[in-house]
């Protein structure tokens, strides 16, 4: 139509928008000259917003008129038949472009969909797939879609042959590649869940990749595949591949130059290049190498540090020399360190962990070192990093620490009633970053009609800026007649302490503390007349020990203590080791002088790294502890209640908790002054997301017992047991063991306890 | 084979006929070695007058005695096999998965010559004239010494990026060579130089899959009277001139095993195991004989002037070819039969899948009694 | 009941800049120019633009403390004067590098090692 | 025979309610869906609220009440705790109704959702401004938003006030880290931080303590003069602060307090009032009186 001025502009069809909806996004407006580009770009605009199925402008005198058909709302789709296609994934990227509920229906995008789908199965060798798209009309502009899609048979890789592979055999080559034809189901004993025969051209591309770096990694320069050739048996179901390979030779390295600026001396550098003249060439050793010296240059302050090599093949001498240029970028700088995810922990907390400070030259050791330290406290459950470059400056990056939390406080509380113990009430209430400070807190309470126990603790990792924590710890405890277990004995105790922990190293730490402690056994030792004869209420052990020591015994104690701990975590380690020596001794002055020394060592092995039919998640780790009791100067006995006692969920598991080692007159429980147990676990890899997060599986075989004294340990008198073992880091009670012990090494007048838990935070 | 989707129909049953006019009397079974197994092969029978030659994918080449079914000789030559023989003055040619044409002497077996090409020879080289011409899995075709196994030339052609397992093979008469191509194409070239005489497109690709656009040539290609026969599995049919190539006439028959004739019809057994018969002039299909539908049927061959193809079962059929009515069949080898009966004389010789070899007559009850 | 030397985190500050750097170091260079030189300066105060402080600072792990100075003064966009310790050497401290290698990091590849030259700080060219 | 549809309509909002809905719904028109949902919806029973807006949308979707369904299902949204879902349904209502006249209280209720994500008090009464400060600047940029595209809506003021109640919280965030920085002896990192506090953080209330820290930092980093700088600006600028600070070691060491001190003028003038607080946000106002906006 000719131009004309708009005096007014009318919208017409308008149905579920506004009409202002459509004036906001039309370019023109009352009074603008309307010619033909003009009404072309109006359209366009209009369209762009994708609010609408048909645009078009019209002139009624001096108003434009402007009719619009609103693109009908989805109501329903669905899609049905896609076993093999991701189903919510799916669901999910098409909401993403559009196609779901509520969104506006386009003709063209379902189509496109339709062909995206089958091209998709067409990739992964369902060749006999079927995708209809159906469109049903509801009143009110809204319109219903389905998609049902009918895979059909897969075609399976029925035979690969390689042609041309003359110094490696198809079979050697059919491994390193992740395809694979169809073999009887009994011949991937690992593997069986997965199907590999399935032919998909993404999978064969890749395969072509890595068949072109194992050469390469063997020294063969020139290896490329020729051809590639794929064909179907005339019945769809099978696919044979032939691969065409020109292998060449196999290069060695005839010399290695370092070039640019190396910053420290080259002789530095040649120590870390793996690969030696003389040696065949490999691709992978020669990045590694290039990997290994950019990350050595990082921890000098060079982050952005480019390392590449470069290769001068000889064809006729098969040789090939490597330099690696060096080109250190600027030294660079640490801006800012900023953490994101702690919502329930302070900055502080975080920050106080960091060997990387702002202001400060960036080393990359000292970040990664800060992000374990971060992932070794007790409530995170994982930390990651990045560092980026700050835009507009070449030295300066930021270091971002990106923490998950894990819950850190347990409340437990019980009221219960059981035979033996009359009525029974517990309440245990533990949180590992109080206030959000890293500071933790244990409280305990329990009374039943035998036992009122009240203790808790209280640690600051950081009482100095330096890390030298101390932790302060208080119980009282009054006993009558143990009788269920141990030898039947009155005890009240009361006692306080306060321990220090100073770093000595970056790993390992030396305790040192002071501890006050009372406590009173009372019972009747003399005999009570029952039904005619003597009976004694308590052990002979116990009346002998009060006999010769009396009922109350006051003790100052100096504990001492040194530990190097090196796992990547506190909780679910998978690597590094956790030991500890530590001896407590009562002071002279106080009224029983006794030792009490104890050495545990934790280590972990990622088995699983060793040998590639197993996944790199397993893990083995294995547990010692010996701790060992002892009188000195005048100290005349060890008194029982200080004894030691094995079996039980957290000792040697499936014998009932601590009826492992000597025995009193009355076949109770006594303890021993020498305990050796071992917990070994082999950890193996679970489905679960959470697994090793707050969840992990491992088989067990433990071993241990008390002696009533080093000199009297019996090697074939230690008990051992097996038998797979659950942690889970529950939200509210803290880590909860559960294990059952398949085999007991069970001897006469021992209690087996083959299914036992327990719970709380153990450290 | 366009994408009819879904799996494929079931073979179907045996057709009951009331008189048996012909029926096959078994002369003699040998089993020349464990065959092909399932998997598709380029395996053929060949013949030298008194002996027949079998390859086998265990690596062992046999030759029996056509007369009685007794073993001439037997060889094994440690190769992974996957084509041939082809008898050609008094040679064996073989080929094998890993690129290999070997050359053997028809007499003893003993190895000649032996060239490594750059593909799988997946399908039976031609032999002629002084030359061999072998065709790769690459689309490469070599022409070399028949003597020496020394190459003389080489064309390359394009392989779409989908094909049908197997293929044609190559065509040698007089001074030129003819070979189907995966590409949908017919191709000739001069045997002495290579040089490409012409080329035309039997099928072209249609559809929007890789699976709608496949149409190799796998169709043994059939000379006759100065006539080139060629069928591609995209449903095309063709009669080319030999000179030019030019299409004289087409039909829309699809065929993935070959075709034999008569002096004035052409037989064919087309995608789906329906045997067809068209006038060799214009192509225009006499009649169709739907009764062995998916029994994946071989090549049809003349024998006695009938119609006879061999099933998934080990069956021969025969037909009688003014009107394809089935006038008998047997139960030959009990195994799969994949490449064309041979026939001598009166005798049939069938190749089964597992490497038996049989040699049967035809025989006519009414005609006797 | 402080132990003779327990370990303390150790803290490092400041610009590393080498001795040549600093020889190099002339008046009248424009901002840009000393930026290339020097690096980014870590020390300037939104109340004085004109003055860069490269400061260097590091306390080793027994607590002894080590640091140096070099304040410039830029007027009128060119560099008008330098002071503090000509003999500006911030080299970075061996002990940074020898932080207690972690014994089996897996996840980060092996540092340089030093022990080539004695224990003897690296020298930096 | 008006008054007849009114009690017919009455007894069906009363099935709604009375959980027979399945029948009731099927039969109500659009209005009595509404006022139901809307009655849910103030009665803070969101998630019901929530399904009956959908209803609304699918049946009568070019109704007032459809429009007006998917504005309250924001607030529903946000009032049951899924603020992922009301910022999602907030965005579509940005897109497909750009020019609604309650369009500046989407934008507003966007920022109040990302604003009442972070607990303002935990229950051991720890300060979780220490902790992750995303999702603060996150609001920030919402009321920001809404402060420029519409700098006449009643919402404006309320926004404003929350936006400066985040800046003093962010600006606390950087001070607490400068000290930890102060107190590891870390005297550049102390005083870069100050420095971007007293740079970024101009008028909150944390501006006198970094100041002070960044002369402290200057100083023990041997930085004489711009210790001094600092300490000038300090006493420029904060005049009671210094003497309060004074005062409050004095006490620390038990001597006698002095009660004749100049008033504690922490706020220099651009801060602008700090006399009200931001209130809670309210419902978006029913779809009756289409007229006129009354602020929260």
């Amino acid at each position: 139509f000719s131009a004309f001025t708009a005096e007014e502009i009318r919208v017409e069809g308008v149905q579920r928008l506004e009409s202002g909806t459509v004036l906001t996004y039309l370019p023109l407006s009352v009074g603008d000259r309307v010619d033909q580009s003009r009404s072309a770009q109006a359209i366009r605009a209009l369209y762009d917003t994708g609010l609408f199925e048909d645009v078009s402008l019209g002139r009624d005198g001096n108003t434009l008129v402007v009719n619009v058909r609103e693109r009908p709302e989805i109501a329903s789709f669905t899609i049905e038949g896609n076993k093999q296609i991701g189903g919510d994934e799916l669901k999910e990227s098409l909401r993403q472009q559009g196609m779901a509920e509520g969104e506006l229906y386009k003709r063209a995008l379902l189509d496109q969909l339709r062909l995206e789908l089958q091209r998709q199965y067409y990739a992964n060798g369902f060749y006999a797939v079927n995708v209809e798209t159906e469109v049903t009309e509801l009143d009110g502009n809204r319109v219903d879609i389905a998609i049902n899609v009918e895979e059909g048979q897969v075609a399976k890789i029925a035979d690969i042959n390689i042609v041309g592979n003359e110094d490696f055999s198809d079979e050697e080559l059919l491994d390193v590649i992740s395809l694979e034809s169809v073999k009887p189901f009994y011949a991937h004993p690992l593997t069986f869940w997965r199907s590999r025969a399935n032919y998909s051209r993404e999978k064969l591309l890749g395969d072509m990749e890595t068949l072109n770096s194992f050469y390469q990694d063997q020294g063969y320069l020139r290896f490329n595949v020729t051809s590639i050739q794929v064909s179907l048996s005339p019945d769809k179901r099978d696919i044979f591949l032939t691969i065409n390979v020109d292998e060449g030779d196999a290069y060695t390295i005839s010399n290695i130059e370092f070039a640019g600026d190396l910053i420290v001396p080259e002789s530095n550098l040649r120590a870390l290049v793996s690969a030696r003249e003389g040696q065949t060439f490999s691709r992978q050793l020669v990045t590694d190498t290039a990997n290994r010296i950019s990350s050595g240059l990082a921890d000098f302050g060079y982050a952005f540090s480019e390392v590449d090599p470069l290769t001068r093949p000889d064809d006729e001498e098969k040789t090939v020399e490597v330099t690696f240029f060096v080109e250190p970028g600027k030294r660079a700088y640490v801006r800012r360190i900023q953490f994101s995810g702690n919502q329930k922990t302070n900055d502080e907390t975080l920050r106080r962990e960091m060997r990387q400070f702002e202001g400060a030259t960036f080393a990359r050791r000292a970040v990664e070192r800060s992000r374990v330290r971060l992932a070794r406290l007790q409530f995170i459950e994982q930390a990651t990093v990045e560092t980026e470059p700050v835009p507009g400056s070449e030295d300066l990056v930021d270091v971002d620490f990106s923490v998950s939390e894990r819950p850190a406080g347990t409340l437990q509380f019980g009221v219960g009633f059981s035979d033996a113990q009359g009525f029974l009430i517990n309440g245990s209430v533990s949180h590992s970053n109080f206030r959000g400070t890293g500071n933790r807190l244990r409280l305990q309470a329990e009374t039943n009609s035998f036992a009122r126990t009240l203790s808790g603790s209280w640690t600051d990792p950081y009482y100095t800026e330096d890390g030298i924590s101390r932790t302060i710890s208080a119980f009282y405890r009054d006993t009558e007649e143990i009788i269920r277990f141990g030898s039947g004995f009155d005890l009240n105790s009361i006692g306080a302490a306060t321990t220090f922990g100073i770093p000595i190293s970056e790993y390992s730490n030396f305790r040192i503390g002071f501890g006050v402690e009372t406590n009173e056994i009372s019972t009747r030792i003399d005999p009570i007349t029952l039904g005619g004869q003597p009976t004694f209420l308590t052990s002979a052990e116990l009346r002998q020990f009060i006999r010769q020591n009396g009922r109350e015994f006051f003790t100052y104690e100096l504990r001492t203590g040194w530990n190097r701990d090196t796992r990547n975590r506190s909780f679910f380690a998978t690597r590094g080791a956790n030991t500890s020596v530590n001896f407590d001794f009562k002071l002279p002055g106080s009224d029983v002088e006794y030792y009490n020394a104890s050495f545990t060592h934790e280590q972990f092995f990622a088995v699983g790294t060793w040998s590639d039919w197993l996944s790199d998640k397993f893990v083995f780790e294995t547990n010692l502890r010996v701790a060992d009791t002892g009188v000195w100067g005048k100290g005349r006995d060890v008194p029982p209640y200080d004894n030691y006692f094995a079996g039980g969920a957290r000792s040697v598991r499936g014998f009932q908790d601590g009826f492992l080692g000597p025995r009193d007159s009355f076949n109770n429980p006594f303890g021993g002054q020498f305990l050796t147990t071992m917990q070994n676990e082999l950890v193996i890899p679970t489905f679960l997301e959470s697994d090793n997060k707050s969840t992990r599986l491992s088989l067990f075989y433990d071993v241990g017992n008390v002696f009533s004294g080093a000199d009297e340990f019996e090697y074939d008198d230690l008990r051992s047991s097996a038998g797979a073992a659950f942690y889970w880091f529950t939200p509210f009670f803290g880590l909860l063991r559960v294990s059952y012990a398949v085999y007991v090494d069970e001897r006469p007048n021992d209690r087996v306890d083959r299914f036992q838990f327990s719970f709380g935070v153990g450290l | 084979c366009a994408s009819d989707g879904g799996a494929l129909p079931e073979p179907s049953p045996l057709p009951d006929l009331d008189r048996q006019l012909i029926r096959g009397e078994v002369l003699w079974r040998r089993s020349g070695g464990d065959g092909a197994g399932e998997k598709v092969s380029g395996f053929r029978l060949a013949l030298d007058g008194a002996r027949v030659y079998t390859a086998n994918r265990n690596g062992r080449v046999s030759a029996i005695n056509i007369e009685d079914g007794s073993l001439a000789w037997r060889t094994n030559t440690e190769l992974r096999l996957v084509s041939g023989p082809v008898h050609i003055d008094g040679r064996l040619l073989i080929g094998t998965r890993d690129g290999e044409l070997v050359s053997l002497s028809a007499d003893d077996g003993s190895r000649q010559w032996a060239v490594t090409l750059s593909s799988e020879l997946l399908v039976p080289p031609a032999a002629g004239n002084g030359t061999v011409v072998a065709r790769s899995l690459d689309g490469r075709i070599v022409a070399l010494e028949l003597a020496t196994g020394e190459r003389r030339w080489t064309v390359e052609r394009q392989v779409p990026t989908l094909t049908l397992r197997g293929g044609a093979a190559p065509l040698i008469d007089g001074d030129a060579v003819y070979a189907g191509l995966d590409s949908g194409k017919v191709l000739a070239l001069s045997l002495g130089t290579g040089e490409q005489l012409w080329e035309q497109r039997v099928a072209a690709p249609a559809g929007r899959t890789e699976l709608e656009r496949v149409v190799d040539v796998d169709a043994e290609l059939l000379l006759a009277d100065g006539v080139l026969y060629a069928a591609s599995v995209g449903d095309r049919l063709v009669s080319l001139a030999l000179s030019s190539g030019r299409v004289r006439w087409s039909r829309e028959i699809g065929s993935r095993t070959g075709l034999t004739f008569n002096p004035s019809q052409l037989f064919v057994t087309d995608r789906s195991s329906r045997v067809l018969a068209t006038n060799r002039r214009s192509g225009a299909t006499i009649w169709t004989n739907e009764a062995l539908a998916y029994r994946n049927l071989t090549q049809p061959v003349m024998y006695k002037s009938y119609v006879m193809v061999a099933d998934y079962e080990g069956y021969l059929h025969w037909m009688i070819p003014e009107d394809g009515t089935p006038i008998g069949y047997a139960d030959v080898v009990g195994e799969p039969v994949r490449s064309a009966p041979v026939v001598v004389g009166d005798r049939i010789l069938v190749l089964g899948a597992e490497g038996t070899v049989v040699a049967v007559e035809g025989v006519f009850p009414d005609a006797e009694d | 009941c402080a132990l003779p030397s327990y370990y303390r985190v150790p803290v490092l500050q400041g610009n590393v800049v080498t001795q040549d750097k600093v020889q190099q170091l002339e008046l009248g260079m424009t901002p840009p120019q000393v930026r290339y030189l020097l690096g980014t300066p870590l020390v300037v105060s939104n109340f004085e633009p004109n003055r860069w402080d490269y400061l260097f600072y590091y306390r080793n792990t027994r607590g002894q403390a080590r640091e140096s100075k070099l304040s410039l003064h830029f007027s009128e966009g060119a560099l008008a004067s330098i002071d503090g310790d000509e003999s500006y050497e911030a080299l970075l401290p061996e002990e940074q590098q020898q932080i207690d290698d972690d014994p089996d990091d897996l996840e980060t590849p092996p540092v340089i090692d030093n022990s080539g030259n004695d224990g003897r700080q690296t020298p930096i060219p | 025979c008006a008054s007849s549809d009114r009690a017919d309509e009455m007894q069906v909002a009363r099935d709604i309610v009375g959980g027979g809905e399945g029948r009731a719904v099927a039969r109500a028109n659009a209005e009595t869906l509404y006022n139901t949902a809307r009655g849910f919806l103030d009665s803070n029973d969101p998630q019901k609220a929530l399904e009956l807006y959908e209803e609304l949308q699918a049946r009568f979707p070019f109704t007032e009440y459809a429009i007006q369904a998917q504005l309250e299902t924001i607030y529903a949204n946000k009032a049951a705790k899924q603020p992922d879902a009301a910022l999602a349904a907030a965005d579509r209502f940005i897109k497909q109704h750009p020019r609604h006249p309650a369009i500046d209280y989407v934008y507003y209720l966007r920022g109040a959702t990302n604003y009442d994500r972070v607990e303002t008090e935990t229950v051991l009464g720890a300060d979780p401004d220490k902790r992750d400060p995303t999702q603060l600047r996150q609001a920030f940029t919402d009321f920001n938003l809404l402060i420029r595209n519409y700098p006449d809506s009643i919402y404006r003021k309320d926004a404003q006030l929350r936006m400066i109640n985040i800046r003093h919280r962010l600006a606390a965030h950087s001070l607490s880290i400068a000290e930890y920085y102060l107190k590891r002896r870390a005297y550049v990192a102390a005083s870069r931080r100050a420095e971007f506090v007293v740079e970024r953080y101009q008028g909150t209330d944390s501006i006198p303590r970094a100041l002070e820290i960044m002369e402290h930092a200057y100083r023990m980093a041997g930085l004489e003069e711009l210790a001094l700088n600092a300490q000038a600006v300090l006493t420029a600028s904060y005049p009671g602060f210094l003497v309060h600070r004074r005062e409050f070691y004095r006490q620390q060491e038990g001597l006698e307090p002095r009660y004749d001190l100049p008033p504690l003028d922490v706020q220099p003038a651009t801060a602008g009032d700090q006399s009200d607080t931001p209130s809670s946000v309210a419902a978006p106002p029913p779809a009756g009186d289409r007229t006129v906006y009354k602020s929260p």
